[in-house]
């Protein structure tokens, strides 16, 4: 107990340092995006530290909790919505339905050719009807002012409301993705969450109609409490106060807006923390590693493997979904490029392993460390080849090596990741 | 004749490029399902060893070039391709030495060794870029074409090219000859078979007398050698640039699972799933069509399933597929 | 005493080989200066920061750091929109610091409350596409093939180029985005093919798709003839495809103004490609900052930011790269000055450029030169 | 009573199980004997829905269960052990116990985060009942060691042991005797003998110890390539020929003869 | 008496902080057979693992014809002529069986079909499984490729975990046979038997362990008479 206090202590110190000799402002950002991390490690945590799910779709959960912000937040554009809101919803249902239908008919029909041709038949008829309601209703949506709007909007509520609701999504597509792809292990269910993962994305960049694709959504509102810079600095009363105090207003209303982040996160954080430790201390989490140490077994003594791994592979998606509703109402923009596995699922994966898988104090953990990690090498990495060239002789050698400092970033962070796995081969704090 | 123009149509935009592409993904996904089937984990950093293998291969035909050498219509790199196998083995026996060899002793779980792989792929990725930096190479020469698209008109007569690049016979024919190859050496040799032991049970083959250390560099030295040829065929046939080495990672990763992990013949099939999922589902028929159909019910449309823009998500939905129906992918994987 | 200027580019992820080019720009303008002795309020000094072109949170992260911990006093930056649009909105305004971004195009930023902070020396593509549509149809080309890199730039370029073409008369057979850095292209060119078109219009970046998208185009026989727009030019892109890039057409910011010729010629004496993609917008980003504290007589963002508009538009003097000395010195002396640059600066609006644009062609693997627009 | 009928399991050409047709009769501690690869442990898996069956019917008391998963059969009563272990490795000896018995008030989330004093009221009587099994199983020491961390007879005991925590209907044992020192197998033999008179279990045993057969099990069915070779009692199954032949072998006169002499 | 062919001799050791050997003492003559025995948990197992050196041991040594071994990696001792069969994990589960046998000779660089149509002789179920991944087998079967595995190596010295868990009575019958032939050509067999009353049988040593000490030591035949080991030990 008193080690893990301790490597607390340590990124907390790391946390302090950055602040003390680069700015607090820099050091509160990292924590934020670390805090954010956190809760994604814990969702993927409560995947694969307790059910051995390897799930590599959290770029694809993240990214549906963006889309949550801009469904709820963002501004309405009415006129998109009445020109094919209502087409788009038709054609949205019809494509569910014949799946639905193709479903219930591979289930029920018996095996055998008239199966094999219905299914395909009934899918194809519905792709096609799908398309001939969606996409005179999308091209309608789509060229309402395309440059500025183009989509069907939000719906103008409080970010805030967006957090669960990105949750939701998040589950919604977890329970589809289980259905058809929980019965695949390891590394090919990585392979199948990384597709889905994929597609989610690639529908976020192709429809414009839904969240303007590649044009982006920007100006998203904050989340209550949280106020704008600006509008401290504009304030009479903050900066009465701040004066007082013998704070600079402006320097002042950002940390105090960091520090509203700060206390946001860290709530739903232990809210996390919270319910998966008592989850994981009790016979449900007593089940769970069963099923993940030997699923043959756990089915014979009972326990319905198939459904478990759905439950916990909802619950996990769900809080990476609340996480990346989070992420971005602090955005405040919704850029479907910025999606890409390396960062938001790859990290979030280091994030675990570094932090020991199993162990939600770990993922948090792991979380912070590696997100300062991932952020401090941005400056860190230069800064060290600077450290490294300046005492080598002027020339073309060293005038290369300075412009591929950049790159000393991802070289810096793969060093201290070999370094830190290296000494805590099961992770900084092994599950016991 | 309008039927062999649609053939030629599809032949010259589906089939070959198709045909080049998979096999470059095969070769790249030979090396990961190697390392997987042997060392039994994923590595991360096969891109980036591709990246790097290509880049000394690089620097060697510069020399070659510089020197005056070079191998008639075939690209000079293929001779610089030697050079390129060793300096990269000795790069990843180095890391294993460093870096893996430590994990396999303590018998790490393979997803440390997978977040390892990414550690080793971050500094790969940093060294490449700190030696050739991060633009663009060109280092192909030799003769462009087998046969090019106007050559292909003159010779036929017909209005469609088909045109047929070197590096993509040469893709080709390599990515067969070393599955065959690497399929005979693991399943017919004394090593091969000591090595797939070792991946089957460390402990016993201990106990059998097989030497894990030699195992493992073995294993390491093909990995080295499959991932420089992969990048230098991919490099000449497109161009090297570090970046797009990262990215090939992702379909790379995707050949090797769909095909079933730790198979080389199934990396050549997933290879070639991948390659033409992409290439045909997105696939625009309209032109094809106006050789095959009468003017009359030729339709205005592109005649596309799907646009480009989801060739990717097509397919990962058609890997996706080829899972729930074979778990382990085509050819019976193995999963740690 | 230091005067610190950001550079906030992605000198890692997608656009890495583009970047270098850009931040050397903005270098050369700030050494140019730093030379001339003219500056009077300390001399410049550049920090860089990484933006990653694809991750917000690190983007803004880098902004963070230039601006409270080093202390910047303002930035040339960032490339991507979506980065930039993030750094912008959490970082820049609340800080007070302005920024002026070489590259990020996306029309939305027009809109964007920036508290005047925000400008940009590349052009909007509103502006892009009517002069593309001119060109061609003044050519008498009829229908054609569009491909885009498939993020704000490129979208919003083929939106606008495709209404203003369907306008004026033209069709466009497939308008088929493409993603940058990706191994293979070729069910791109297969939909692009069996669309068919005159002419392929390649809306993308000189090292990144566009230049495979013009490989596999050229290889399979599918097209022969290329518009490029302008984060399509460079001389690379000569030296890579070589002889059957003859006759491609294209344009670039610029006026006939000597600018572009003498600053790719200055760059090449120092040591990097100054025709590579948004090389000239950066220099002049970092030229106008620095030319603006000097007419404002100070390093506040808040003070320098509302003298942009003044310095980068007639009337008055005009200032081409390598004469940073004299606009110094014209500034000094209270003197009009009118920013060319490079790029051929002219902001409107909210701070954006207006663009005049060159013509020009590729014949015998050189960029020759056929009009202004 | 469970009631197999002619059923078949193929492994692509291999008939593991070719057409085996045999009768559980509720209350008996059945004995399934065969030569190494007679498709006994198949059979297991088929019954236990572990395996689907290439044809054929499993009755268990007049209720078609054919190809249901093994969740559910473990929760009509049905419950069995596998020949090579399957502990869960990374939890402890108790918590293996803990684990089995079916509908815990905790295995629910919200009674789980919810309803703590009810859980807790629930896992001591699990508690308690997996340290009587440990006891039983004379290994209450290993309690809490790692089950990957015990030796493999102890990884056979508790194999057995999760059967023991919940009452059963009927209790398949695959070969829970092979590894295991012969005299706490006595005393397991014994168990068995109990449960099957006091609680009025169903066994059905697979082993390749003949004096545990012998001891045990009334009838014998003998397997031999997939089909029932013979059944009946115990003394009749010994001294049928083909058994002998096939299974026994006469190594084993000799070796009645060498225990004869000994005791 | 001069010194044994293979001894451990007082061994102490275990997988961890606590030990699980306490002054072990296990030896075999050369073409003999030794037997080892002992409840579940008493360290047999581990014993076998310490005198292959696939345990570190904190007290005690292992020496071969002489030599001190206990340095040695489990793979030089192989090269020495030492042989062993696990408990459990005793084969490659995805290689086929002849493939196993292979594996089984690999430090033989001599001509070995003889000794393979020797244990197909043995087991013919394997000659029929031969192509077979061993992954497939039954438990009985698997049992039988890993004796076989075993017997390629030609040993000088056999170790046997457990040989004949799960293989039925006319197997096991077969193994004793071999297990005796295979003595008398000169190689050491050292064996741990649950099936002890028949291994006893066959041993000129029987060793008694219990909680990771030996308890009883004695001539195969002895232990067998001895009326409280039958008891606590043998199943009466
Ligand atoms: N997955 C499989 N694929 C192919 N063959 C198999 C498979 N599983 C079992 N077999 C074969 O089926 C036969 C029956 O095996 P099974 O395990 O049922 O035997 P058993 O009677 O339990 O034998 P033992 O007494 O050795 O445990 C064996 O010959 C085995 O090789
Ligand atoms: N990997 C391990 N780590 C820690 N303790 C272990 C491990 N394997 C076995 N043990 C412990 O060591 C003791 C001896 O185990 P060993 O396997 O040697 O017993 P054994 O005599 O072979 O028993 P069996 O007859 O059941 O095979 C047991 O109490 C067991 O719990
Ligand atoms: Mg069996
Ligand atoms: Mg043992």
């Amino acid at each position: 107990m008193s080690r893990n206090l301790l490597l607390f202590a340590g990124v907390g110190l790391l946390f302090v340092l950055t602040g003390v000799f680069q700015s607090w402002n820099l050091a509160l950002s990292i924590l934020l995006m670390g805090l954010l991390s956190s809760i994604m490690a814990l969702g993927v945590n409560i995947q694969w530290g307790y059910a051995g799910l390897f799930n590599t779709g959290i770029m694809g959960f993240t990214a549906l909790g963006g889309l949550a912000v801009v469904l709820v937040s963002a501004r309405p554009v009415p006129e998109g919505w009445a020109a094919g809101g209502s087409g788009i919803v038709a054609g949205l249902v019809i494509g569910a339905v014949s799946i639905a239908v193709a479903v219930q008919v591979w289930k029920r029909m018996p095996k055998g050719m008239g199966r094999n041709l219905l299914v395909p038949a009934i899918l194809i008829a519905g792709f096609m009807v799908y398309r001939w309601v969606f996409d005179p209703a999308v091209t309608a949506v789509e060229a309402n002012n395309p440059a500025s709007a183009g989509n069907i909007g939000g719906l103008g509520l409080p970010s805030l409301l967006a957090w669960p609701v990105g949750g939701l999504l998040a589950a919604a597509a977890a329970w589809a993705i289980g259905k058809t792809a929980l019965g695949l292990r390891s590394d090919y269910l990585a392979i199948a969450t990384l597709g889905v993962a994929e597609i989610i994305v690639a529908v976020l960049k192709n429809e414009d109609w839904l969240a303007r694709g590649v044009k982006n959504i920007i100006e998203l509102p904050r989340p209550w409490p949280v106020p704008y810079e600006t509008d401290l600095q504009k304030s009479a009363e903050f900066i009465d106060w701040a004066t007082r105090w013998g704070f600079d207003p402006q320097g002042a209303s950002m940390i105090v807006v960091k520090l509203l982040y700060v206390l946001l996160f860290g709530l739903v954080l232990l809210a996390v923390i919270w319910f998966s430790e008592r989850a994981l201390h009790s016979p449900w989490g007593r089940m769970m590693r069963a099923i993940r140490d030997n699923e043959v077994a756990a089915s014979a003594m009972g326990k319905n493997v198939t459904k478990r791994h759905l439950q916990i592979f909802i619950i996990g998606s769900a809080v990476v979904g609340i996480a990346g509703a989070m992420m971005t109402s602090m955005e405040g923009q919704l850029v479907p490029g910025t999606y890409n596995p390396l960062r938001f699922t790859f990290l979030i994966w280091v994030m675990v392993i570094v932090g020991g898988s199993g162990n939600n104090w770990g993922s948090v953990l792991g979380g912070l460390l590696i997100g300062w990690l991932w952020l401090i090498v941005e400056s860190l990495g230069p800064a060290l080849m600077g450290q490294l060239t300046s005492m080598m002789a002027e020339g073309t050698l060293k005038a290369h090596l300075i412009d591929a400092a950049p790159h000393m970033r991802l070289l810096t962070l793969g060093v201290i990741l070999l370094v830190v796995l290296r000494f805590s081969p099961r992770g900084l704090m092994p599950e016991k | 004749m309008d039927f062999l123009n649609a053939l030629v149509v599809f032949l010259n935009f589906v089939f070959v490029p198709g045909l080049a592409y998979g096999a470059q993904l095969a070769l790249g996904a030979l090396g990961v399902t190697l390392i997987y089937g042997i060392l039994r984990f994923s590595n991360f950093a096969h891109g980036d060893t591709m990246a790097f293998g290509t880049m000394v291969t690089i620097y060697a035909t510069w020399g070659l070039q510089a020197a005056g050498i070079t191998f008639g219509i075939l690209p000079t790199a293929l001779l610089g391709l030697p050079v390129g196998i060793a300096v990269t083995a000795l790069l990843v026996l180095a890391t294993d030495w460093l870096v893996y060899k430590f994990y396999r002793k303590k018998k790490a779980v393979p997803t440390i060794l997978v977040m390892v792989s990414l550690g080793v792929m971050f500094v790969m990725n940093g060294i490449v870029r700190l030696f050739i930096g991060v633009e663009e190479q060109n280092f192909a020469d030799g003769e462009r074409f087998f046969i090019s698209a106007g050559d292909f008109k003159a010779m036929t007569g017909l209005t469609e090219g088909l045109a047929i690049k070197t590096t993509q016979g040469v893709t080709v024919v390599t990515a067969l000859i070393v599955v065959a190859w690497l399929f005979w050496f693991l399943q017919k040799t004394r090593t091969g078979k000591s090595m797939r032991a070792f991946s089957d049970n460390e402990d016993l083959a201990l106990l059998s007398g097989i030497n894990p250390d030699r195992v493992v560099q073995v294993t390491w030295i093909i990995a080295a050698a499959l991932a420089t040829i992969a990048g230098v065929l991919y490099g000449l046939d497109k161009s090297f640039k570090p970046f797009t080495y990262f990215q090939l990672l992702l379909p790379i990763f995707a050949a090797a699972i769909v095909g079933g992990l730790g198979n080389p013949i199934g990396a050549i099939a997933g290879g070639f799933v991948i390659a033409f999922s992409e290439v045909t589902v997105t696939y625009a028929w309209k032109k094809v069509l106006t050789y095959v159909l009468p003017e009359s019910i030729m339709p205005d449309s592109l005649v596309q399933l799907m646009t480009t823009d989801y060739k990717f998500a097509v397919s990962f939905s058609i890997l996706i597929l080829v899972l729930l129906f074979m778990p382990t992918g085509l050819f019976k994987g193995k999963s740690v | 005493d230091d005067v610190k200027l950001g550079i906030l580019l992605g000198f890692t992820g997608p656009l890495e080989s583009t970047v270098p080019d850009m931040a050397k720009g903005a270098e050369f303008a700030v050494k140019e200066v730093n030379d001339s002795g003219k500056f009077a309020l300390g001399t410049v000094t550049t920090v860089n920061g990484d933006t990653t072109c694809v991750d917000a949170t690190a983007a803004t992260a880098a902004a963070e750091r230039l601006i409270t911990s080093e202390g910047v006093k303002g930035i040339v930056g960032g490339d991507c929109s979506g980065v930039t649009g993030a750094v912008l909105q959490n970082v820049a305004r609340p800080n007070g610091v302005a920024m002026i971004s070489p590259s990020a195009t996306s029309p939305a930023l027009s809109t964007a409350e920036d508290d005047g902070l925000f400008f940009r020396t590349a052009p909007s593509d509103a502006r892009q596409g009517e002069v593309m549509a001119d060109i061609l149809t003044g050519k008498g080309i009829k229908s054609v093939a569009v491909t885009y890199t498939n993020n704000d730039y490129g979208k919003g370029l083929a939106d606008s180029f495709g209404a203003a073409f369907t306008a004026k008369g033209g069709s466009v057979t497939v308008s088929a985005p493409h993603e940058d850095g990706k191994a293979d292209y070729s069910a791109e060119v297969a939909t692009l093919a069996s669309a068919g078109g005159e002419m392929l219009i390649v809306a993308g970046y000189v090292d990144q798709g566009g230049k495979g998208m013009i490989q596999a185009a050229l290889d399979t026989g599918a097209f022969s003839s290329f518009y490029l727009v302008d984060g399509m030019y460079g001389e690379s892109l000569i030296e890579a495809i070589g002889a059957p890039l003859n006759g491609a057409i294209g344009a670039v910011p610029g006026t006939d103004s000597p600018g572009a010729t003498s600053y790719e010629a200055a760059a090449k004496a120092a040591g990097f490609d100054g025709s590579n993609a948004f090389s000239k917008e950066s220099y002049d980003a970092a030229a106008l900052i620095m030319l603006s504290m000097a007419a404002a007589n100070s390093t506040d963002s808040k003070v320098w930011s509302t003298k942009v508009m003044d310095l980068a538009n007639a009337p008055g003097e005009p200032i081409m790269p390598g004469e940073l000395g004299k606009a110094l010195e014209l500034i000094a002396a209270g003197t009009d000055i009118d920013y060319v640059g490079a790029s051929s600066v002219e902001l409107i609006g909210p701070g954006e450029s207006a663009g005049n644009y060159r013509e020009y062609e590729i014949k015998d693997g050189k960029i020759e030169t056929v009009g202004y627009r | 009573m469970i009631v197999v009928e002619n059923l078949h399991r193929h492994f692509g050409g291999f008939h593991a199980v070719d057409g085996a047709s045999l009768v559980i009769e509720t209350g008996s501690i059945t004995g399934l004997i065969g030569p190494n690869g007679a498709g006994k442990t198949t059979l297991f898996n088929v019954i236990a829905g572990r395996l689907p069956p290439t044809s054929g019917r499993v009755v268990m008391d007049g209720e078609d269960i054919t190809g249901l998963p093994p969740h559910e059969l473990f929760g009509k009563g049905l419950l069995r052990t596998f020949q090579i272990a399957h502990e869960f490795g990374s939890m402890t000896v108790r918590e293996n116990l803990m684990m089995v018995p079916p509908r815990q008030k905790g295995e629910s989330l919200i009674n789980a985060w919810f309803n703590r004093s009810a859980v807790a009221a629930e896992e001591k009587a699990l508690r308690a009942k997996a340290d009587e099994v440990l006891d039983f199983l004379t290994i209450s020491h290993l309690a809490d060691q790692k089950a990957s961390q015990i030796s493999g007879g102890q990884k056979k005991l508790l194999e057995l042991g999760r059967t023991m925590m919940v009452d059963a209907k009927i209790v398949f044992l695959d070969e829970v005797g092979a590894g295991v020192n012969r005299t706490l197998l006595n005393t397991i033999g014994d168990a068995i003998v109990r449960l099957n008179k006091e609680r009025g279990y169903t066994f059905c045993v697979i082993e390749h110890d003949m004096d545990f057969i012998a001891r045990l099990c009334n009838p014998v069915i003998c397997m031999a390539e997939g089909k029932v070779l013979a059944q009946g009692t115990v003394d009749e199954v010994k001294n049928d020929e083909r058994v002998i032949e096939a299974y026994l072998g006469t190594g084993l006169k000799n070796k009645v003869k060498g225990e004869a002499a000994h005791a | 008496m001069a010194e044994p062919f293979l001894i451990g001799e007082a061994m102490t050791g275990g997988y961890g902080a606590a030990d699980i050997l306490h002054g072990c003492t296990i030896a075999v003559e050369k073409g003999e057979i030794a037997v080892i025995v002992g409840p579940n948990g008493a360290g047999k197992s581990t014993a076998m693992k310490a005198v292959f050196g696939m345990l570190n041991l904190r007290q005690g040594h292992v020496k071969l014809a002489g030599e001190d071994i206990t340095g040695l990696s489990p793979q030089d001792r192989v090269a020495k002529g030492m042989g062993f069969v696990p408990q459990t994990h005793n084969i490659f589960t995805s290689m086929t069986v002849e493939e196993n046998l292979e594996m089984g000779a690999f430090i033989r660089r001599d001509d070995f079909s003889d000794t393979m149509a020797q244990v197909y002789d043995l087991f013919p179920i394997l000659k029929q499984k031969r192509l077979q991944p061993a992954g497939e087998l039954s438990g009985g079967q698997r049992q039988q490729v890993a004796v076989g595995r075993a017997l390629m190596t030609q040993p000088k010295v056999l170790m046997l975990d457990e040989p004949t868990a799960g293989v039925s009575p006319i197997v096991m019958d077969e193994l004793f046979d071999r297990i005796i032939e295979v003595a008398r050509t000169g190689i050491s067999i050292l064996m741990v038997e649950q099936n002890a009353r028949q291994a006893l049988e066959i041993a000129d040593k029987g060793y008694v362990l219990v909680q990771g000490a030996n308890r009883f030591t004695d001539t195969g035949a002895a232990l067998l008479a001895d009326p409280e080991v039958r008891r606590s030990f043998l199943g009466g």
